[in-house]
């Protein structure tokens, strides 16, 4: 962290960007949020650790508007992310000095009080040049240990890589965490009756708030205005008012990102409810992959995508009931 | 299914080849080495297939005549490789014998200085399965 | 029990055809005076990429039972190429409904071209057959959208 | 809020005796908007037009909906009764009540209900409708022949002759193409530079055609009718208007070492040259590359015997823009490499030639003065053997998977043509299939087996192995005999495949004209619209869009002529106004839209956006409404709704499925 602060330091210092995109320290240990810092004064708040999940390639669309260079830091997962945004012409690569940041799995504090650790005071072992093998928490019941690996986001037992797929410079190690397939819950609803796979979404869904928390994290979901604030499909809604609406929204929102999803995982760490929003993103993805060829979203800035794209002997829809 | 359009079925799944994209150029007769040794001739290896007509084709002298230097396979084409069916073919009666051509005790015997390497290997690699 | 299990089940079933290929075979199933339940309304659009999967959506939303889409034979677009962006967006629509367990005989596509009234006919007739068979559309609907 | 008539057509009897009109039009009355219903006998007939022409009139009526037939049926005649009253045209719908209602349903209850439905979407839809202008562009009255073969000479003769201004890019030295390299043509034998030169003269001597040789296209923009495009003149080192074609500077270049283009490479030419004797224009290019003026500074002997002075080494390539209404893509083809087919040893023997190669060999003025020898040591040939189908028909990825049409036919005439003129020497084809689809093509073929004794052997050859004594041998199959041949030949003829000209890829992009996989032009409709591309005012001629024979391309060329002729005939387009249109303010600029547009009629520009107070430099889509064919397929692509297509717009859908689903 501090090789990231100093090279952050000397960037602004010598005017090669004017400010830093990175994560701020939050009022509790594990709570860091995204951040701008202007000056090397500011720099002082600047933390990376286990926690700093958040996917920053997003910010760059309105950094992109800004006077200057913007240093942002990149986990090799979110330049798939800030590859997709240059695809999509939404982000200007000569504005962004993109330091990929080393990344060993990033933890989710839910999975830690899951079990059973509460009064939480501060947490070691989540630092970036920790070897992200053990947690050691103290609390206000004493001392608890995690193992670093039951601490990770889903998402990270799914990694795509440590592989930064653009940047300028490195700074820090990365590990491949990849331990589970990504598709295997995707396998496992598949293979349910129609009603449990109803009953299972009707249950998931139902928590749903509509705090579009979902939608405003999403790198794909850039848009200025989405359909469901605008009066173009008559379909502006503020909140669900019964069951269809939030369907409506989820699988609107998962085909509107299809093709362009890189399955950064962002929706379903943000969400105050704790859908697992992937869920959807995932099964386009592995039709994506099954019919059409395997995509990853964000591998490259100029291919077409799939739902941009087509051969002249793709399945047909009817495959959907043929495979049962 | 009958056992022929079984074997049928089979040796297209071995060999991985389509015998329906044969446009019966002929040029895997033109290009085989073997040609007059045999009697079911390389471009009919084909027909036999798509006509299920098995038991004539594992039973003709071309199965094991064939050399598989695959010149058919190299230069066919429609990708149909009538290399790869008889070999299939091969496979197919080896396997129906329930035994394995070479096993692994019999090679030192087999080893002469002037035999190359590959020609061991390959035939290992083929005959074991 | 309640009102509607005494009413007969009478299915609400929207069909996209595109303007060129469909439209004109619904036309020619009409003037060959080829039956077909009269439960199916057609919409008109002008190519099968045009069907936005909200508008499939939104007809569930809306209550209706069945959704088909039929356009021109893939290779046969007036537009060339739309069908076959069509044919994907559908595909993983209906995947996804599918996967969130909707009965997948509530959506279809078929291509059916300009002179393929008798295929027109027969489509719409299985597939109103399969909507009766699964009963009336109660995963997707609004009920605040019933009157 | 709309004020809609709704008029229910009884068709006679169609209509009204499955229908119970009179109750469709009391219910219309009962949706928002409508002022005005009724119901008449017939609709399309000019009373019942008058009937509506009165109502729009009296109520002023701001939309209508006709529940009548189809709407591919009497659409358009509603449409211009509307116009006619004063009405937008755009704001008539019709609701089918014949061929989705009343023809098909036999119970009256039923068919009425339906009906009934029918017509509330129309209703639903016409309420959110606008009216909608279609747009005019004016039509530049020149046309663009890329390419100067047969099929682009052609295209320029007919479009000229019509009266039009047309110029011809060619990016050899000399108009001719492909055709003025053949020797005879199949299947009357005439000579092809007799029947060729004659139109290349026409074709520059013609007051409407200019040709650019020795150019080619840099850059095209615009859309139909208006389409400006950059044509690169590259240097010709030789001033056009000074040079006399005497022909000295050719005979006194001291470089001959260059292989001539024209000759395929089997012999020589000077660096300064014209391809070949009849070349139109009769002006030489200097080959820089092999020019020892250019690569070593010193030489200028072509300089010191021109006497009219023409020659310029200081010349430079030069842009000229020009402005067109229809462009003409006619680049022809090439045959196709043979690195693949290492088994017919072309390239370790001489001897083994294709057929291209024959066509100048057996041509009076190519590399051996028309005299068939063997190209190794000059000695006459006893046996020669054609293979056909190399390269074609092959779906690996050696070869091109589609037959080239064109090689049965020239084989034939190859072979009846030696064995007429050498009667010692023995013919052999090798063939898969003999295609002879053409007129008195057939007749042509069986000539050469049955009167010229040509040897045709159904089996294809496997390997050429070239003896040490200098001949060939050839393995081949028979498969009507089920043998394999071994033959010694002393020269072997490799039919090969043809493809389309390799720049034909840089071109389609630069017209968005799309391509299939094997880089041959796509036409519009495969049957209908054969000779026009999918992108407006671009149109095909010759091989570029599949392989022809020469036949065949002519009447292409012709066909592509009349349709340019026909975009170039409008002093205007009239634009359909059911365009894809973007809302500025939602545009996320993705370019999602664009990728999936058919027509290329999508662009991005930056502009200045003003949306909820902020004033901001976006990138936004714009439509270019003369290209637009209003398909739809960006709306659906487009995430955040901002695409929408005027005249089916997402609103209008979703009023439609609603009225129905209510």
């Amino acid at each position: 962290m501090q090789e990231l602060i100093n090279r952050a330091k000397e960037l602004l210092a010598d005017g090669t960007v004017a400010r830093v995109l990175g994560w701020k320290a939050g009022d509790l240990p594990y709570n860091p949020e995204p951040a701008y810092f202007e000056t090397e004064e500011s720099l002082k708040d600047f933390v990376y650790n286990g926690f700093c999940g958040a996917n920053l390639s997003k910010y760059m669309i309105e950094a992109s508007k800004l006077e200057g260079k913007t240093m942002v830091c990149l986990k090799p997962c979110d330049t798939y992310s800030f590859n997709q945004l240059i695809k999509e012409h939404r982000v200007d690569r000569d504005k962004a000095y993109i330091v990929g940041v080393g990344c060993k799995g990033k933890l989710d504090i839910e999975k830690i009080k899951k079990q059973g650790i509460k009064g939480i005071q501060s947490i070691q072992g989540a630092e970036i040049t920790d070897d992200a093998e053990t947690l050691t928490i103290q609390t206000i019941y004493g001392e608890k240990t995690c193992a670093y690996k039951d601490g990770m986001l889903e998402r990270c037992h799914v990694c795509k890589g440590k592989e930064h797929q653009i940047y300028d410079e490195i700074i820090g190690e990365s590990k491949d965490t990849k331990d589970a397939d990504r598709f295997d819950e995707v396998r496992r609803i598949e293979a349910m009756r129609p009603e449990e796979k109803f009953a299972f979404f009707q249950s998931e869904l139902s928590k749903c708030i509509r705090c579009n928390a979902c939608r405003n994290v999403c790198p794909a979901c850039s848009c200025r205005k989405c359909v469901f604030d605008s009066n173009k499909f008559d379909s502006s809604q503020k909140a669900n008012v019964d069951s269809f609406e939030e369907k409506m929204f989820h699988i609107i929102r998962a085909f509107h990102v299809a093709g362009r999803c890189t399955d950064c995982g962002e929706c379903s760490r943000v969400c105050p409810q704790g859908i697992p929003l992937h869920l959807f993103n995932r099964k386009f993805i592995k039709d994506i992959d099954e019919l059409y060829g395997e995509y990853q979203a964000g591998e490259d800035t100029d291919s077409k995508g799939p739902l941009t794209n087509f051969t002249f002997d793709d399945a047909e829809p009817s495959i959907v009931t043929e495979r049962g | 299914m009958s056992t022929e359009k079984k074997q049928a079925e089979l040796i297209k799944e071995i060999s991985g080849v389509n015998p329906l994209k044969c446009m019966k150029c002929g040029k895997c007769s033109a290009s085989c080495p073997s040609f007059n040794e045999m009697d079911i001739k390389p471009h009919q290896f084909v027909s036999y297939v798509a006509n299920e007509n098995i038991e004539e084709l594992v039973n003709s002298k071309s199965l094991w005549k064939c050399l598989s230097c695959f010149a058919c396979v190299e230069r066919c084409p429609r990708d149909v490789k009538p290399g790869k069916l008889i070999d299939a073919a091969r496979q197919l009666v080896v396997r129906q014998k329930g035994q394995n051509y070479l096993t692994p005790d019999e090679i030192p015997e087999l080893l002469d200085p002037e035999l190359p390497q590959q020609l061991l290997v390959s035939a290992f690699r083929r005959y074991r399965r | 029990m309640s009102i509607e299990a005494k009413e007969e089940f009478r299915p609400k079933i929207v069909a996209f055809c595109c303007n060129w290929c469909s439209y004109a075979g619904a036309d020619l199933a009409g003037s060959s005076r080829l039956s077909y339940p009269a439960d199916v309304k057609i919409i008109r659009v002008p190519c099968s990429c045009r069907v936005n999967p909200m508008f499939i959506l939104r007809a569930f939303e809306k209550g209706a039972d069945g959704v088909i889409m039929c356009g021109c034979h893939p290779g046969d677009c007036h537009y060339s190429t739309g069908n076959y962006y069509a044919r994907r967006r559908m595909t993983l629509l209906f995947s996804m409904l599918d996967y969130i367990g909707v009965e997948n005989g509530r959506t279809r596509v078929e291509w059916v071209s300009a002179a393929e009234g008798v295929k027109f006919s027969t489509t719409m007739n299985e597939f109103v057959e399969k909507i009766y068979s699964l009963g009336k559309n109660v995963r997707l609907e609004d009920i605040r959208c019933r009157n | 809020m709309q004020r809609i008539g709704v008029f229910v057509c009884h068709c006679g009897s169609n209509i009204a005796a499955t229908v119970d009109v009179k109750r469709v039009a009391e219910m219309a009355l009962m949706e928002p908007g409508v002022v005005h219903a009724e119901d008449y006998q017939y609709m399309c007939s000019e009373a019942g037009q008058a009937l509506i022409a009165k109502a729009i009139e009296e109520k002023q009526l701001t939309g209508l909906v006709i529940c009548s037939c189809s709407p591919r049926m009497h659409e358009a005649t509603f449409r211009k009764a509307a116009e006619r009253a004063g009405l937008n045209p755009y704001m008539v719908e019709i609701a089918n009540i014949r061929e989705h209602c009343s023809w098909i349903h036999k119970d009256m209850e039923e068919a009425t209900k339906k009906a009934v439905i029918l017509m509330r979407a129309a209703v639903a839809k016409v309420n959110l409708n606008t009216p909608l202008q279609p747009g005019e562009s004016l039509v530049t009255k020149r046309a663009l022949v890329i390419g100067g073969g047969i099929a682009g000479i052609q295209t320029a003769l007919d479009i000229a002759d019509a009266g039009y201004e047309v110029d011809i890019v060619e990016k050899e030295p000399s108009i001719g193409g492909r055709m003025s390299q053949l020797d005879k043509t199949f299947p009357t034998l005439d000579c092809s530079a007799c029947i060729l030169t004659p139109k290349m003269v026409e074709a520059a001597a013609h007051e409407k055609i200019n040709i650019y040789t020795y150019s080619e296209v840099e850059k095209v923009s615009g859309f139909v009718g208006d389409f400006t495009v950059d044509i690169r003149k590259k240097a010709r080192s030789v001033d056009m208007d000074k040079c006399t074609g005497c022909g000295v500077c050719q005979e006194k270049c001291p470089s001959k070492k260059a292989p001539s283009e024209f000759n395929r490479g089997l012999n020589n030419r000077s660096a300064i040259y014209t391809p070949f004797a009849q070349a139109i224009p009769n002006v030489p290019v200097i080959d820089r590359e092999h020019c020892i003026k250019f690569k070593t500074g010193k030489c200028g002997v072509c300089s010191k015997v021109c006497q009219a002075g023409a020659i310029d080494y200081d010349q430079k390539d030069e842009i000229v823009t020009e402005k067109y209404g229809a462009i003409v893509v006619a680049t022809g083809f090439d045959i196709i490499k043979l690195d693949n087919y290492d088994e017919y040893a072309y390239s370790q023997s001489k001897d083994v030639i294709t057929s291209l190669e024959l066509e100048r060999i057996m041509n009076a003025a190519g590399p051996t003065s028309g005299h068939l020898e063997r190209l190794s040591d000059g000695k006459a040939p006893k046996e020669i053997v054609f293979i056909q189908c190399v390269g074609s028909r092959c779906s690996d990825d050696r070869g091109k998977s589609y037959c080239s049409k064109i090689c049965c036919m020239y084989t034939a005439k190859h072979a009846m043509l030696i064995r007429d003129k050498y009667p010692d020497v023995n013919v052999t084809v090798f063939y898969i299939d003999v295609r002879t689809p053409g007129k008195n093509f057939d007749e042509f073929y069986r000539r050469a087996v049955e009167q010229y004794g040509v040897n045709y052997i159904k089996g294809q050859v496997g390997k050429v192995i070239p003896q040490p004594d200098g001949k060939l041998l050839v393995q081949g199959s028979d498969l009507l005999d089920n043998k394999q041949i071994l033959k010694e030949a002393d020269m072997v003829v490799l039919a090969a495949a043809i493809e389309p000209n390799p720049d034909v890829r840089k071109i389609a992009t630069m017209l968005t004209a799309s391509i299939d996989t094997n880089n041959f032009l796509t036409e519009a409709h495969a049957k209908l619209r054969p000779v026009e591309s999918p992108t407006a005012g671009i149109f095909l001629s010759g091989v570029c869009q599949g392989p022809k024979d020469i036949p065949e391309t002519v009447a292409q060329a012709g066909a592509a002529a009349v349709k340019a002729i026909g975009l170039l005939a409008k002093d205007k387009l009239m634009t359909n106004p059911c365009t894809a249109k973007p809302d500025e303010t939602l545009c996320n600029g993705c370019s999602t839209c664009a990728n999936v547009c058919p027509y290329g009629a999508i662009t991005y520009e930056d502009k200045e956006i003003f949306d909820h107070g902020i004033r901001e430099t976006r990138r936004v889509a714009q439509v270019n409404s003369a290209l637009c064919q209003g398909c739809g397929a960006c709306t659906v692509a487009c995430p955040s709704g901002a695409m929408d297509l005027q005249g089916f717009s997402n609103r209008q859908i979703i009023a439609e499925v609603d009225a129905i689903c209510r």
